[in-house]
């Protein structure tokens, strides 16, 4: 029996390649749209000090948003960051001025520690089965406690000269903590799409009993995204500390879902196994952009919110209205 | 003959219940082993515990003379098995490509991802089987049968020393899977060990060089290609005491009609035209893709039509929901369980019960006793193998799903029943059953559409069979008309002109 | 060029500061209560002290209860709802009845919402001083220790004015729009500028983050070119502004006024970044209080009644007994420090 | 036609009833504990008025985590619960004070907004298409953004008669709101168990496309999920600003990760399908539970997040530990 098998396939789809992407398109265009409303809207708004101020608050929403995408990509969420960031804030700049450490062996320590505690995180995630939500969320509580904990509402001034230039150098008067975020982007970017563990990332997320049967060490990659995501969140309060000089315990106060809203817009699946980095990082533009624009356009505070809220609705819906078009039928 | 695959005292219990009781198993290289049994006998699990997927409670494996590590598939891997798992476990938003080269490596690098090269790999990989699978499509749009041979070509790919084939062939068609078979016999003549497991028996009589039966846990026979006729698997599987007959005759259609389509358009589809009668079995036979599936949802009014009329027992019918099917009197088996059909974490009961709710509420009132018996009730007629009705459904062997799904359809006593691969990885006395509780609801006058790609199947039930290529209606053959060359070469026709 | 001269600015010379809080009364009060005290026993005694959200503004207030506790010999605890969340100030304020303590004094998020529990606490004996911000509205009236929100928010807004010349843009930060401190605070400072030539061109709010005070800090220069001043509300944002200040390299450009003394606020009014602070005395709330509900305990109503009555003033209806208000610049600076670390606040 | 097939063997195990069930004896178990040792470690803990005291406080916390459950179980999630109750609380109180509408009308209103937000996410989730996510994080922003402009910052006092005595009546000495939520408990009881549309509900959540080929309209439960939820957090609203006395929009900051945090810790799934209105409500009371001890048991304020933390932990990390034996193997 020779017979011609399968049906020629569909022959209608180059949707493919640009499938995943066209998620992406949506935040890059919001991202266009509403910096040229803004700059039109006051000139200040495009000029090189406020891009270096919204450089820096960049690098801050952008780093976390980096970081929780990881686990958000293995199917998993990572409320903890916030408060991450505050513990690892306080706690570089107590290992400094109270302990006496040097600024650099201070800030490796808060690095350190945020790694561990995404360990931890891992670990409980895969050994223990705690769900991710609920591991996180207990140390959303607990590492903002410590935070206070260690102050004991006092915040830790006299932090070194490493942190206060961390914050205040530019190069070609791009901000460092910018760079540091540029830079990490980059890193993500080529472990995400140009290494093997990056793709099982994905497939973990994707589909965690197909990583497992294919033999891929699913354990092992959850537990290095809580890593990344945890360390980013660390490396965000030392960024955080330098810029205030201060080790505050009450910074950052929900900022997780900041981060994980930058990562959802830019098209980051909370089911796991879809997102990239260009579009978390256009999504944590968008809600900087938003945000530094309401100031400058003298937006009252009493109704920022509300704009904030509009701006995002109208972002989304346009969005979705336009990603419709492309996979109707499918319900 | 040397022996690749060695277990011994192999245990597995979930909860209380010992799914797994095999004491010592040896498997040569250069066989094609076939394992049979009822669906819930332990065939999966063996397989399992045999490739790593899952922990045994106690036994010892060795692959290739060295031991496995107990639960651990990369592992298994390392000493050579690959498996096509029941339930072809693949990463739904990943293209096929990286599917087909997960956990692997193409390319020279270690480290860096070589899209190029996993692509080529892939390409190479899908001709093993001569598959046509677009690549950089996200396998979650391929059909279920495409999703097969993924996974089938994904396991050939890693050049398997054992190979473990667990219903591999149960959504293909038959030119399809002839050409798994063919592959499967190829491997063992190059000195592989192929594990193959099926209940297509005319199969595994074509593929066994020894045949494997399992009951309840156990091995319980060990036969030769010559000892193997269908009585003494059929025996050996379902006990001493079972009489499984298949063959027979559909009971003749009653008089008037219940289903008319006129003109039916929908994505990929018709126009096309039907007739269904009373107590009529109407087959939907067809080549992958040719849209049966997109047929009966659209009959189900689960796919947006775009034209054409019905009429449902002399009322007109245009379904926007599958609500207003339900509610007019027509249920849909869909073809893909895990996706289409189960609530995977929900007891039984709710899977059984599900689409009968509303009519078994009082009010909106759910007794729970009601439920219960009325439960109890179907999962009999059905015969669901499970230990409780409060079990997860997810728990139960594929087989023993199917049958639950049946049952939730059976319950709504529907005037029009579809079926979408309906008998997919039931076991022969299973699939008897369903045979015999399709033709007594069509002798009560239910009318039965069913899309099948086993033409046995439609053969022996269908008293008409509607042949579909690329969504249009070729031609319908009468009972009297059937031969497989027939189905095949009207299937493999060009279609009407547009 | 400009950036030298802005960082050496020093602060005006026009600008009087004042460190006397009302330390010296409030002194003598304390003494006539442990006089009175004397020879009772006041082991026994169980009081709290309720703030508005844990803050550094706070560990000056919680030093002083520890101080007065110690001295009398009594029990007292410090509670604060996380984040300053309000609802939570009121279970606090319900569990602490149900524990039966003897009294507490309290900060209240807003002072309207705390009437219900306060008023509960009252029925059942429990003695209550208002703290920070004034209660009104209570069943049984409660006395005020503290300074009023709305003068310090107007001394504010004097200062700026003296700073200013009279004319120029104004910018705030603050942590809350709703926190009643925030908003008296806000008005006097508002209604002290009423009809100068300053114009307050934004409002911030910052949700209690100091690093998005920052942010807006620096956003708000941006914003505006040409700013002249900020008044900073909530403790953290006096080095929000200062650090922006300093950065932009318009110190002694843009006039900062800042509430509170965190100890950058001060590093910052050292080197001439921010020119004043207005200050409050946590510590005598936290001290006097515990010695106030102590009294009420032991000496009852009316003999309390008897002892602070010289001391009192009548401030927005509310009886209040000041804990002052100071007005700290470069020159008092020393002045302000040293008394702290008399009054034994150690940090 | 013979076919006699084997009956399967007679059900050998027990499994199933206390399959799911087991989820609750962890939560409950929690509880038990917890409130023993509290109330050993101090009298009053177990005293009527403590009781009361966190009656309401359970009353705000547990109708937020039931109706945030009823999305949960849908596979949803709704992160706008906090917002909600503020907006509801503020809008409530200038309805009555402001606008000058009767108590009982304001309030009716208020609810009624709340039910109108709840049709809006559940539309723009099914309709749009838009993840629930994302959905209600722009309510979570734009509803408290709507309670701050519409009260300009200042708390609305003097709402009327009806609102007091919702706070302040007690029937057999159990505070009205606790009343109320074991009402609620009830409803939501009934409801999920015991009607169509309830269990429809679980189907939806367990696997969309199934309920939807099985008949269910999945669009118009989905909607009703939203509903439920938003209109509780509507009826925590009115709750919360009747015991303040003032309409206040700061009020319920964060509340939504408590609420979740009560379900999930419950046993609610938060891929949907799984949980029960028992284990939410006592999710709740372990919350409520420990907050109120740490204040009684004196913690310092510095240390009652670490403590609550440790508290969560140890609650979680034990659950999973005794659940462990029951389904081991699954990964
Ligand atoms: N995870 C699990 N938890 C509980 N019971 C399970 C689990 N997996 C399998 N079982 C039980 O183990 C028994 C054997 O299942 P298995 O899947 O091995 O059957 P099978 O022979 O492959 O059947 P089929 O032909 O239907 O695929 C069944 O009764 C099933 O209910
Ligand atoms: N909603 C849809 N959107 C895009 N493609 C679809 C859709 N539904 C089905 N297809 C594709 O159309 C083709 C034909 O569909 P259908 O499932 O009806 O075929 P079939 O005859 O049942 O074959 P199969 O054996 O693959 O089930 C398949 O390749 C399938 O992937
Ligand atoms: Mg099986
Ligand atoms: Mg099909």
């Amino acid at each position: 029996m020779t017979t011609s098998l399968t049906e020629p396939p569909p022959p209608r789809v180059a949707l493919g390649g640009t499938f995943l992407r066209g998620k992406e398109i949506g935040v890059v265009g919001a991202v266009v749209v509403v910096f040229a409303v803004f700059a039109l809207a006051n000139g200040n708004f495009a000029g090189v000090s406020n891009l270096q101020t919204m450089g820096v608050d960049l690098a801050q929403y952008g780093l976390l948003a980096l970081g929780v995408s990881f686990v958000i990509i293995t199917g998993g969420i990572d409320l903890s960051v916030g408060s991450v960031v505050a513990l690892s804030g306080v706690w570089s700049a107590w290992l400094n001025v109270h302990a006496g450490l040097p600024d650099v062996v201070a800030i490796a320590l808060a690095l350190v520690t945020g790694a561990a505690i995404g360990v931890v995180h891992g670990l409980s995630v895969t050994v223990l089965g705690v769900p991710p939500f609920v591991t996180t969320l207990v140390t959303l509580v607990a590492a903002r406690g410590a935070a206070l904990a260690l102050t004991e509402g006092f915040p830790i001034d006299g932090v070194g000269e490493v942190f206060t230039s961390i914050a205040q150098y530019r190069i070609a008067s791009v901000p460092v903590p910018t760079l540091l975020f540029l830079g990490a982007c980059v890193l993500a970017w080529l472990f995400l799409e140009r290494t093997y563990q990056g793709r099982q990332l994905y497939a973990v997320g994707g589909n965690a009993e197909a990583a497992r049967l294919a033999g891929i060490r699913t354990r092992r990659r959850v537990v290095l995204a809580y890593v990344v995501s945890s360390t980013c969140a660390a490396a965000v309060g030392v960024l955080v500390t330098a810029r205030l000089t201060v080790g505050q315990p009450s910074i950052a106060t929900g900022w997780e879902l900041n981060a994980i809203a930058a990562a959802v817009i830019g098209g980051v699946g909370l089911a796991g196994g879809v997102g990239r980095v260009l579009g978390v990082a256009f999504g944590a533009i968008l809600l900087v952009l938003i945000n530094n624009g309401l100031v400058i356009l003298h937006v009252s505070p009493y109704y920022q919110q509300i704009v904030l809220g509009a701006v995002l609705a109208v972002a989304v819906v346009t969005d979705r209205l336009r990603g419709r078009g492309a996979e109707r039928d499918r319900r | 003959m040397t022996a690749l695959v060695e277990a011994t005292g192999l245990r597995k219990t979930y909860g209380t219940v010992e799914v797994l009781r095999v004491d010592r198993l040896s498997l040569a290289a250069g066989q094609v082993v076939a394992l049979l049994g009822e669906n819930g006998a332990g065939k999966s699990t063996l397989v399992r515990v045999l490739t790593g997927a899952t922990a045994a409670d106690a036994g010892r494996v060795d692959l290739a003379g060295r031991e496995l590590r107990n639960g651990d598939p990369a592992h298994a891997q390392e000493l050579g098995v690959a498996t096509v798992s029941q339930e072809f476990p693949l990463v739904g938003e990943m293209s096929t490509a990286e599917n087909l080269m997960l956990g692997r490596r193409a390319g020279s690098g270690r480290v860096v991802f070589d899209r190029r090269a996993t692509e080529r790999a892939a390409a190479e990989v899908l001709g093993l089987i001569g598959a046509d699978v677009l690549l950089d499509q996200p396998v979650s749009r391929l059909s279920v049968a495409q999703q097969q041979l993924v996974e089938i070509a994904k396991a050939l790919g890693r050049d398997p020393r054992v190979l473990v084939l667990d219903e591999p062939t149960s959504a293909l068609g038959p030119v399809e899977s002839r050409r798994v078979l063919r592959v499967a016999r190829d491997l063992a003549a190059q000195g592989r060990a192929v594990i193959f497991i099926g209940h297509r028996l005319d199969e595994v009589r074509e593929i066994a060089d020894r045949v494997l039966v399992m009951r309840n846990g156990r091995l319980v026979a060990d036969l030769s290609p010559e000892e193997a006729t269908t009585g003494a698997m059929i025996r050996a599987m379902a006990g001493d005491e079972a009489e499984v007959l298949v063959e027979g005759d559909p009971p003749r259609p009653g008089a008037g009609s219940v289903l008319t389509v006129r003109g039916l358009e929908a994505a990929g589809i018709g126009p096309l035209d039907l007739d269904v009668g009373r107590g009529e079995i109407l087959g939907v036979a067809g080549l992958m893709g040719s849209g049966r599936s997109r047929l009966v949802h659209a009959l189900m009014g689960a796919a947006r039509t775009t034209g054409g009329t019905m009429t449902l027992a002399g009322q007109p019918y245009a379904p926007r929901h599958p609500a207003d099917a339900v509610r007019a009197g027509v249920g849909l088996v869909p073809e893909d369980r895990k996706r289409q059909s189960l609530l995977p974490v929900a007891p039984v009961r709710w899977n059984i019960s599900l689409a009968a709710l509303p009519r078994l509420a009082r009010r909106s009132w759910l007794d729970p006793r009601a439920e219960r018996t009325f439960t109890e009730d179907v999962r009999k007629s059905v015969k669901v193998r499970c230990a409780t009705q409060e079990q997860p459904i997810g728990t139960l062997s594929g087989g023993n799903q199917q049958r639950a799904v049946f049952g939730r359809w059976f319950a709504t006593e529907p005037r029009l029943l579809l079926l979408d691969e309906p008998t997919r990885g039931v076991d022969v006395g299973a699939k008897a059953e369903i045979y015999h509780l399709v033709e007594s609801f069509a002798a009560r006058g239910t009318a039965v559409v069913i899309a099948s790609s086993e033409l046995e199947e439609l053969m022996r039930l269908a008293h008409r069979t509607a042949v579909l290529a690329r969504g249009r209606l070729v031609t319908t053959i009468p009972r009297s008309g059937y031969s497989k060359h027939a189905l095949m070469t009207a299937a493999n026709s060009e279609g009407a002109a547009p | 060029a400009d950036d030298a001269a802005g960082g050496t600015g020093a602060a005006p010379v026009d600008l009087e500061g004042s460190t006397a809080f009302n330390d010296a009364k409030l002194g003598e009060l304390a003494g006539a209560i442990e006089t009175a005290l004397k020879g009772k026993d006041v082991s026994g005694v169980r009081v709290a002290m309720v703030i508005n959200s844990p803050s550094a503004y706070w560990s000056e207030g919680r030093a002083g209860m520890e101080n007065a506790a110690r001295k009398l010999g009594v029990q007292a605890n410090f509670q604060a709802p996380a984040g300053g969340d309000l609802n939570t100030q009121l279970s606090i304020l319900d569990t602490l009845r149900a524990d039966k303590v003897d009294g507490y004094t309290i900060s209240a998020v807003d002072p309207a919402a705390v009437r219900g529990p306060v008023g509960a606490a009252q029925g059942e004996g429990i003695g209550v001083v208002a703290i920070d911000s004034p209660l009104s509205g209570t069943p049984k009236p409660t006395v005020y220790l503290g300074t009023p929100n709305t003068e310090a928010g107007r001394q504010a807004g004097e200062a700026m004015k003296k700073l200013l010349g009279g004319s120029g843009k104004v910018a705030i930060l603050t942590g809350s729009l709703t926190a009643a401190n925030a908003i008296q605070r806000i008005a006097g400072f508002t209604k002290a500028l009423e009809g100068s030539g300053i114009e307050i061109v934004d409002t911030l709010n910052d949700d209690a983050d100091p690093s998005k005070a920052l942010s807006n800090a620096q956003t708000a220069l941006q914003a505006n070119p040409d700013l002249t001043g900020m008044y900073t509300v909530w403790s953290y944002d006096g080095p929000a502004a200062g650090q922006a200040v300093k950065a932009a390299g318009k110190a002694g450009k843009v006039k900062v006024v800042a509430d509170d003394a965190e100890p950058k606020t001060v590093e910052f009014v050292r080197d001439g970044t921010i020119q004043a602070m207005v200050l409050q005395r946590p510590y005598q709330q936290g001290y006097l209080g515990v010695y106030l509900l102590t009294a009420l305990k032991v000496l009852g109503e009316d003999a309390t009644a008897a002892l602070l009555k010289p001391y009192l003033e009548d401030q927005d209806g509310a009886t209040t007994l000041s804990s002052g208000i100071g007005l700290v610049t470069a020159k008092n600076l020393t002045t302000y420090l040293d008394d702290l670390v008399k009054l034994g606040v150690t940090s």
